[in-house]
């Protein structure tokens, strides 16, 4: 019997749904005019729902409804980047939106229900809410990249992303259903428990490995990778980019849920799994990155082997590994908020400025901008003192602490590898002579320059001093 | 008599026609949402049949969920469905390759 | 009293970079004058370390220590011994010379230049003062991405593969150092190099650990067969970019040795010291032969800048045979002290050398050996520094390049003759190749038309030039003060050799 | 009563300042100014030197031995610069200051016409502070300071004229064959503190005699013996700086240097740092017979073979640089025989009738226009009397015609050497006695050639040149028409001549006055240190008596009859019947033909070193850094990273089923390894 103290626990949640909901319907009537009144409505209700995230963090976990929901730190934390995530999408979005007509406003509540679904994703305390939560986040994304309903390039990445999202979640399904045979529990606690006895360990297993490509599928590992690049390109770069940094941490929060809450005790089972995939997708996403021409895409391969490393934390199956995960995931939406953010202000109607060759010579054009993009690259290619090093420094920890040392080794490697393509467009930015003809021309909006210059500063700034974050994560492990 | 083993069968049968349906299909895209819906269906038969096997009902819960989502999903399939036959005239599977490399 | 002395001196220049960059945008002249501003204050600073640092002591002076990041228990710990004073006032005394000598060399972006120039001098000195393991790695790596883009932006043709080359070259080096020092770290719980130092280990630990280091060091000493880089970068980048790159950059190679390889691992670089030991001879010899052919100045400057450094790692492995074989400390010490000094001396040399070059470049545009030819004819007062500093490479006695490889020969030849039989080499082969490209740009009748109308140099070269002169001499004809102010440390180093962790 | 540390220093340094005020101010000081500081600088050390040399001697002032200062001090090893001034001392400070002075005066007119006078001025007096650092150190690493100090001097000053191809070639040429010799010469200083544990002169000799017994492990099984390795690597750098064969192919070349030059440094004092060196250096030698018989044999061999070449050279300054070559050779044999005092009175009694002949031939080219081949010259002694008169007491001095300089010397070593049973020594007596009528041959040659006989060139007055124009002449040497003058040649300048005249006198009589004590009397006292055993001066000092009987049983010695044959020989071919001179040239083809070629070595070295050392650096250069390391490894693997990342991004086909199918492949991988592990 639901009572007041669960829907205190879920009050985000409650709070982000009713204000979506009033903002579908505040939209029909607003005119096209009004609609900024929209933006900063949304980025309000964001805030607010942030704040509430942080209010009444309860010490340790707290679950509601009978364990569907649990409240923690892991849960606060992923939320609230997950949110911020979202404004900065919505601020750096604004401009690039209405150059292309699609200010519109679809665009925000279905962001909002994406946030909603990434928030009940990552403190979902059951299958069940996890495949409510996740197909939340994936229904709203599907049609977030089909939002230009002029482009054919957004559409056919949308069919691609719909046909192997729906693909993914079904074997979610599958592997859910194996294990919920094997154990007759849905609940995570419920299934940690009845696990070590459970009559059927292979159907347990088999379910796992499906419940596993789930997850891969959703952080974007090798091979589960493929709709990653053309979703990236595909999609309005706006999209893009909350595809690049919440959805990961849902997809983080996801994997942690499913495999460290619920199947902990079979962690020397997929420490094995994600170690593979882990490989498989540093190599692919640093060797294919070397040879693409489109800046879209190669973040998108670079997404790919950032998902890689994220694995070498959670193959270390312990607090250090999840946090150190976390970090990583945390950094890299923040570092892809910014990498987009460069692109969304340099482009303009008619005009994506997402080909490498589109930034040549930017140091002499838009100094600032190069500064900022070069900050966020070298960030991603953990190149200290960037907040980005750190990251990885972390991740390669966990796993020389698991006794994956080989493992280190191979990531270490393709970090060599990966080092180039970043390079590649630095030098673009700032070796090469502008082409003749073609001009730059910054977006005039004032709040995206400076959430921008901030935003990219914060990768600098958390490179020199980013012990209060890891211990955030720390904390949401303890316990 | 019927065991739960054939039940499983069953749905992993479903499961991999539908599976077989996606890769193997270089037609139409509509197809690819008939063989999502029959995944979909497998997966069901198998909660169902697990949940009545395991006296327990919750799974039978989650299917009223799956089918819910499923028939949101499909709405939104056959919208971009709707959407890609509008750019680019075909719903061939095979000519959706602008993007790729 | 203030003891935030080693603080001061690596933000000073990192935080003058900004207003560097935000007065010479429009104002170039601004940005030339802040940034002289900032680097004449850094040595100035840097001079208080002399009376500030007690030479008699060994040991970390000047310390200073803050946790950092509590979780990974890192501290911000800076500290210096005899060593990190002298390759710091080195560090600071070339940041000044940079600067004058890119005045108005540099006319694209000058304030950019002049910033990246400052910034690298800062991080240069956080790696000579960092005493944690992570900072200094921080510190290690981050000085790249000035270099980088000094070279990318200021430099020659083919200046985009040689900075990517040094750039990636350098990060594969460092990668596996890293990785060791995650391994140390998780063994000992702590990144302090002291603690790391007394941490015991087993022979293959260290091993494994040792070749880890060693990729990273002797890439940026760099040592055969790892140098490629080196050549490409000195001839693409810009002359300061050179300067700086020969004159502290590959110190910190050595410096590296000093710190982590020696102390941490001992035993195993006890045990693979010949290979470092030979891989220095085929630098001397090997190098030797290289630099002879080249028809581009500045590689030739740059070969027989490997050349050199093969003393540095030389004399300080040289040190473990003596130690540890023979228990002749006085002979190792001698060893390590001319790897310093050569070390100093080199950063003095070089610079100047590729000071000297850019002087010629700045007049006619080329690096090709076949472009000059009787330029003394048309600049004699910059024939004299020229041949001076030319001396100097070839180790003539009274200039600083002797005193180095005198002691490092003097003390390989007690561990055994033929090493110093091999090292020797280099009184010919350096004279052979450093004399020939005298001859060929210096001497002889004007063939080039444009040579005919070369000036002189003026005052600011003038001052870059004299003040290289002036320390190259002082150092050779006076080098004890040096040694002096090094000798507690070394001596330190080689107690740190002798004791055995397995 | 002691000598002052700052007499010494005003000595060493008064040159230095001559020639940084020369060097750095030369414009503003002008001509006058440069050589009026220069010289006033070497007036104020040669004087002091004398002093010095006085009080040592004379004065009673006790063997100064302290340093100045502290080079560097790492645990027990300490190197230091100070002096060390003995009788050996005094008399080198005398010979290089007055010899350098006088050089310095007479380059006022030799090159009065050159751009560069202050630049040469400035040079000659850094050479002079240079050499006096090297004789006054008193330990090994100022010695190998000044060593290498005069070196580059002589590198500067052999290609003073920097416009000609032959300069610069020879004076890398010089450096480098210098630098070999400086290789051995640094290995033997790192032997020295290897084994002695120090670098100061006096305790190295003081612990000397403990390298008895001691060996060095070359390899496993080879020992070799401690003061043998020691001194044939000092011998080395010996070699090299003397010019000893096989080292000496740089002398020759030198004399592209002015001839000021080829008389201070090539002739009077740098090439005879090496004697200095051994000398100084003789308890450690005294240790060692066979590191005696390599010197005994590698000097012999120089004092004949180089001087067989001098007999074939037609340029004027080449021949006395092979007769300095194979003085050289003597004095090295004198040291080769234990004879060091013998060697060092020979240093210099042939540094001054040395420096005669190269200033009197210098004299000559000036009267020629820089004319040097002598068989455009003959019969200019009507034309410089003085020149003429000096150059022949200087070859007599040469050929140690008794009662000169040189034959008290000489004739010292050569009896020196008879006496001596050292292995090698008879074959040391053959080449030195040999070498007398060698000697002999080629410098009367050489003066028949330049003063006697009829005239070889024609005067042609024209007014189109100018006496002005020569000075160009000097910068393309050689070019102008061979044995054509503009105006009959006239004796040279006071300035000239003055050195002649004051270099002549010691060349007649310095030996008589001093041979005794120097070579007998144990005058070098401490400096000098002799066996027992090895003491052949001893032995040849039993016959001394007194300089003037020496002087009269000289005439009846062998070596004096071969000067008399000699004598006989070229003044018959030069004087009366020169068709005879092509017919021995032709009867001897291929002697001549050999020595015409200095034996090949240049051709060789040449060859081998030069071109192969570039060869070999083009085989690293490109073959290994280029072609192996960037060109495999480095962009090798870019370039395979770069081919496959092309293929994979072709499994990224764009197509639907192929993604999905990439997913079931992930499926089935994870299921197989799984049931891999499984089972």
């Amino acid at each position: 019997m639901p009572n007041i103290n669960d829907i205190l626990i879920m009050l985000p949640e409650f709070f982000l749904v009713t204000a979506a909901c009033i903002l579908l319907l505040a939209d029909a009537f607003m005119k096209p005019a009004e609609r900024v009144y929209l933006h900063w409505l949304s980025i309000g209700v964001l805030v607010v729902t942030g704040y509430l995230v942080l209010r009444y963090q309860p010490e340790g976990a707290v679950t509601a409804f009978n364990g569907m929901f649990i409240r923690d730190g892991l849960g606060a934390v992923l939320k609230l980047f997950a949110i911020l995530s979202t404004i900065l999408v919505f601020i750096y979005g604004r401009p690039y939106m209405v150059d292309r007509k699609l200010f519109v406003g679809e665009f925000y509540t279905l962001m909002l229900f994406a946030v909603i679904g990434v928030m009940l994703l990552v403190s979902a305390g059951n299958l069940v809410m996890i495949y409510l939560g996740l197909e939340l986040l994936t229904l709203s994304s599907y049609a977030l990249v089909a939002l230009n309903r002029d482009s054919s390039l957004s559409s056919e990445a949308a069919i691609k992303y719909f046909v192997l999202g729906a693909l993914s979640s079904g074997m979610l399904l599958y592997g859910m259903s194996m294990v919920y045979g094997a154990t007759g529990a849905l609940g995570l606690a419920q299934l940690h428990e009845a696990i070590p006895h459970s009559a059927m360990p292979h159907l347990l297993v088999f379910g796992l490995v499906f419940m596993v490509i789930g997850v891969a599928f959703k952080l974007g590992v090798a091979p589960f990778h493929m709709w990653i690049p053309d979703v990236y390109e595909g999609s309005p770069t706006a999209v893009t980019t909350f595809i690049g940094s919440a959805s990961k941490l849902a997809a983080f929060g996801m994997a942690f849920r499913l495999l460290a809450t619920g199947m902990g005790d079979f962690a020397q089972h997929w420490q094995i799994m994600l170690a593979a995939l882990a490989v498989a997708s540093l190599a692919i996403g640093n060797i294919v990155a070397i040879v693409q021409s489109n800046l879209k895409r190669l973040l998108a391969y670079s997404t790919i082997s950032h998902m890689g490393y994220l694995l070498l934390g959670l193959v270390n199956a312990g607090p250090e590994g999840y946090s150190a995960a976390m970090f990583y995931a945390v950094s890299y939406a923040l570092m892809s908020t910014a990498a987009f953010g460069v692109i969304l202000a340099l482009s303009r109607a008619g005009f994506e400025c997402d080909n490498i060759d589109d930034f040549k010579g930017l140091n002499q054009r838009a100094p600032w901008m190069a500064f900022l993009m070069m900050l966020a690259l070298f960030s991603l290619a953990g190149v200290p003192p960037m907040f980005g090093f750190y990251a990885k420094l972390l991740v390669l920890q966990a796993a020389i602490h698991a006794g994956m040392l080989w493992l280190a080794i191979v990531g270490a490697v393709f970090a060599i590898i990966g080092l180039y393509y970043y390079l590649r467009v630095v030098k673009v930015m700032y070796f090469d002579k502008p082409e003749a003809g073609t001009e730059v021309r910054l977006q005039s909006d004032f709040t995206l320059r400076l959430v921008l210059s901030l935003n990219a500063l914060v990768l600098l700034g958390l490179g020199l001093y980013w012990g209060p974050l890891l211990n955030w994560c720390k904390q949401a492990f303890v316990g | 008599m019927i065991t739960l083993s054939h039940y499983i069968v069953l749905g992993a049968i479903l499961f991999c026609i539908s599976v077989a349906g996606l890769f193997i299909n270089r037609k139409n895209v509509i197809v690819l949402l008939m063989a999502i819906e029959l995944m979909l269906l497998a997966v069901n038969i198998n909660f169902v049949a697990f949940s009545r096997f395991n006296h327990d009902v919750a799974g039978q819960v989650f299917v009223f969920f799956i089918l819910t989502v499923a028939a949101a999903e499909s709405a939104i399939g056959l919208a971009i469905l709707v959407l890609l036959f509008r750019n680019r005239s075909t719903v061939n599977v095979a000519e959706i390759d602008s993007m790729k490399g | 009293m203030f003891n935030h002395l080693l603080s001061l001196l690596i933000w000073l220049p990192i935080v003058g970079a900004v207003p560097v960059l935000l007065a010479g945008s429009g104002r170039p002249n601004a940005a030339r004058w802040i940034a002289l501003l900032m680097a004449i204050l850094t040595f100035a600073i840097s001079l208080f370390l002399i009376p500030q640092y007690n030479p008699d002591v060994a040991g970390m002076q000047l310390v200073e220590s803050h946790l950092w990041i509590d979780a990974l228990n890192v501290h911000y710990s800076l500290g210096v011994d005899g060593i990190s004073v002298a390759l710091i006032l080195l560090t600071t005394f070339v940041g000044i010379l940079v600067i004058v000598g890119a005045w108005e060399v540099i006319q694209d972006k000058p304030h950019q230049y002049m910033a990246a120039m400052l910034v690298l001098e800062g991080l240069m000195i956080g790696v000579f003062c960092a005493t944690d393991a992570l900072l200094f790695y921080a510190f290690f790596e981050a000085m790249l991405i000035p270099m980088f883009i000094l070279i990318g932006i200021w430099g020659g043709p083919r200046r985009v593969y040689a900075t990517l080359k040094f750039f990636i070259y350098t990060f594969f080096g460092s990668i596996f150092m890293l990785i060791g020092l995650i391994y140390l770290y998780l063994k000992a719980g702590s990144w302090d190099l002291h603690t790391l130092s007394t941490l015991p280990l087993s022979l293959t630990e260290q091993s494994w650990l040792f070749f880890a280091f060693l990729i990273a060091f002797a890439v940026k000493v760099p040592m055969v067969p790892v140098h490629t880089w080196l050549p490409d970068a000195h001839v693409e980048a810009p002359t300061g970019g050179s300067v700086v790159l020969a004159a502290v950059m590959l110190k910190i190679g050595g410096y590296g040795f000093l710190r982590f390889s020696l102390p941490i691992v001992p035993d195993a670089s006890h045990q693979f010291a010949w290979v470092v030991i030979l891989l220095s001879l085929i630098a001397v010899v090997y190098i030797g032969y290289v630099a002879l052919v080249q028809e581009d100045m500045k590689k030739l400057v740059a070969y027989s800048s490997v050349a050199h450094m093969g003393f540095v790692t030389l004399g300080v492995f040289i040190a473990f045979m003596l130690v540890r074989d023979q228990g002749n400390t006085d002979a190792a010490r001698l060893g390590l002290q001319g790897a310093m000094v050569q070390m100093i001396s080199h950063g003095f040399v070089s610079g100047a050398m590729f000071s000297c070059i850019g002087v010629m470049y700045d007049r006619l545009h080329t690096r090709l050996i076949k472009d000059y030819g009787g330029v003394i004819n048309v600049m004699p007062w910059f024939g004299f520094f020229y041949v001076l500093f030319a001396m100097a490479n070839c180790g003539l006695p009274g200039t600083s390049g002797f005193v180095g490889e005198f002691m490092v020969i003097l003390s390989s030849f007690s561990a055994n003759p033929w090493i110093a039989f091999v090292a020797a080499f280099t009184l010919i082969i350096g004279a052979a190749y450093t004399l020939y490209l005298v001859k060929r740009v210096l001497w002889g009748e004007v063939t080039n038309p444009h040579v005919a109308e070369m000036k002189d140099i003026n005052g600011r070269e003038w001052f870059v030039l004299g003040a290289f002169a002036a320390a190259v001499l002082v150092l050779g004809v006076w080098p004890a003060p040096l040694t002096h102010l090094m000798d507690s440390s070394v001596n330190q180093l080689v107690q740190v050799l002798a004791n055995h962790k397995v | 009563m002691e000598l002052s540390s700052s007499i010494l220093l005003t000595i060493a340094l008064a040159p230095l300042v001559g020639c940084l005020l020369a060097g750095f101010f030369g414009k503003q000081i002008g001509r006058a100014g440069a050589h009026s500081v220069t010289i006033l600088g070497l007036l104020i050390s040669c004087g002091l030197s004398f002093y010095v040399l006085y009080q040592i001697t004379a004065g009673g002032a006790p063997v100064y031995n302290h340093n100045i200062y502290t080079w560097f001090e790492i645990g027990k090893y300490t190197a230091s610069v100070g002096f060390l001034i003995d009788r050996l001392t005094a008399m080198m400070m005398v010979v290089v200051t007055f010899v350098s002075l006088l050089v310095h005066v007479y380059t006022i007119g030799y090159m009065a016409e050159d751009d560069g006078y202050q630049r040469f001025f400035s040079y000659i007096s850094l050479f002079t502070f240079s050499m006096l650092m090297l004789v006054m150190s008193n330990n090994f690493l100022q010695l190998f300071f000044g060593w290498e100090a005069v070196g580059l001097v002589s590198y500067l000053l052999i290609g003073f004229w920097f416009k000609r191809p032959t300069a610069i070639f020879a004076n890398l040429k010089a450096f480098l064959v210098n630098r070999v010799g400086d290789f051995g010469f640094l290995l033997g200083i790192a032997a020295v503190l290897y084994f002695l544990g120090t670098l100061d002169y006096a305790t190295a000799f003081a612990t000397a005699p403990s390298l008895v017994g001691k060996t060095l492990a070359l390899t496993q099984n080879t020992h070799w013996d401690a003061a043998t390795v020691i001194c044939i690597l000092l011998f080395v750098g010996a070699m090299g700086k003397s010019a000893q064969v096989p080292l000496h192919v740089w002398l020759p070349d030198s004399m592209e240097g002015p001839t000021p030059i080829s008389a201070l440094i090539h002739a009077a004092t740098m090439v005879t740092a090496g004697i200095f060196m051994v000398a100084r250096m003789s308890p450690l030698y005294e240790l060692s017979e066979t590191a005696l018989s390599v010197v005994l044999v590698i000097g012999a061999t120089g004092a004949l073979f180089t001087g067989l070449i001098g007999i074939v050279q037609n340029d004027i300054k080449r021949v006395v640089a092979y007769s300095t070559l194979s003085q050289l050779g003597y004095m090295t044999v004198a040291l080769g025989v234990s004879a060091y005092a013998g060697a060092v009175f020979h240093l210099m009694t042939h540094a001054f009738f040395k420096a005669l002949l190269f200033l009197g031939a210098g004299s000559v080219i000036i009267a020629m226009h820089h004319e040097q081949d002598m068989r455009y010259m003959g019969g200019l002694r009507k034309y410089m009397p003085i020149t003429w008169i000096t150059m022949w007491i200087g070859s007599l001095a040469l050929v140690a015609f008794p009662g000169t300089a040189g034959f008290f010397s000489k004739d010292t070593i050569i009896e020196a050497v008879g006496e001596s049973h050292r292995w090698g020594a008879h074959y040391a007596y053959f080449c030195v006695v040999a070498g007398a009528f060698v000697t002999a041959t080629y410098t009367f040659r050489q003066m028949y050639l330049t003063f006697h006989g009829k005239e070889r060139f024609t005067i042609v007055h024209d007014d189109h040149h100018g006496h002005g124009h020569h000075v160009d002449h000097r910068d393309d040497h050689g070019h102008h028409e061979a044995g054509i003058m503009h105006e009959a040649p006239k004796e040279s300048p006071w300035v000239v001549t003055l050195p002649l005249i004051l270099l002549a006198i010691p060349s007649l009589l310095v030996g008589f006055f001093t041979a005794k004590p120097m070579l007998f009397g144990g005058w070098f006292g401490s400096a000098i240190k002799v066996n027992e055993a090895n003491d052949v001066l001893g032995e040849v000092g039993h016959e001394f008596h007194d300089a003037f009987h020496k002087m009269l049983s000289g005439f009846a010695t062998l070596p004096f009859g071969l000067v008399v044959l000699a004598f006989l020989i070229t003044t018959y071919i030069y004087l009366f019947n020169p068709s005879v001179a092509d017919r021995v040239r032709r009867a001897f083809q291929p002697v001549y033909h050999v020595l015409q070629h200095k034996y090949w070595f240049d051709a060789v070295y040449y060859i081998v070193f030069a071109r192969g050392g570039i060869a070999l650096g083009r085989m690293f250069w490109k073959g290994g850094d280029a072609a192996v390391i960037d060109g495999v490894l480095i962009d090798g693997s870019a370039s395979m990273i770069q081919r496959i990342a092309a293929g994979v991004r072709r499994l990224q086909s764009g197509y639907l089923y192929h993604y999905a199918f990439a997913m079931i492949l992930g499926l089935i991988l994870l299921l197989g390894g799984y049931w891999l592990v499984g089972h």
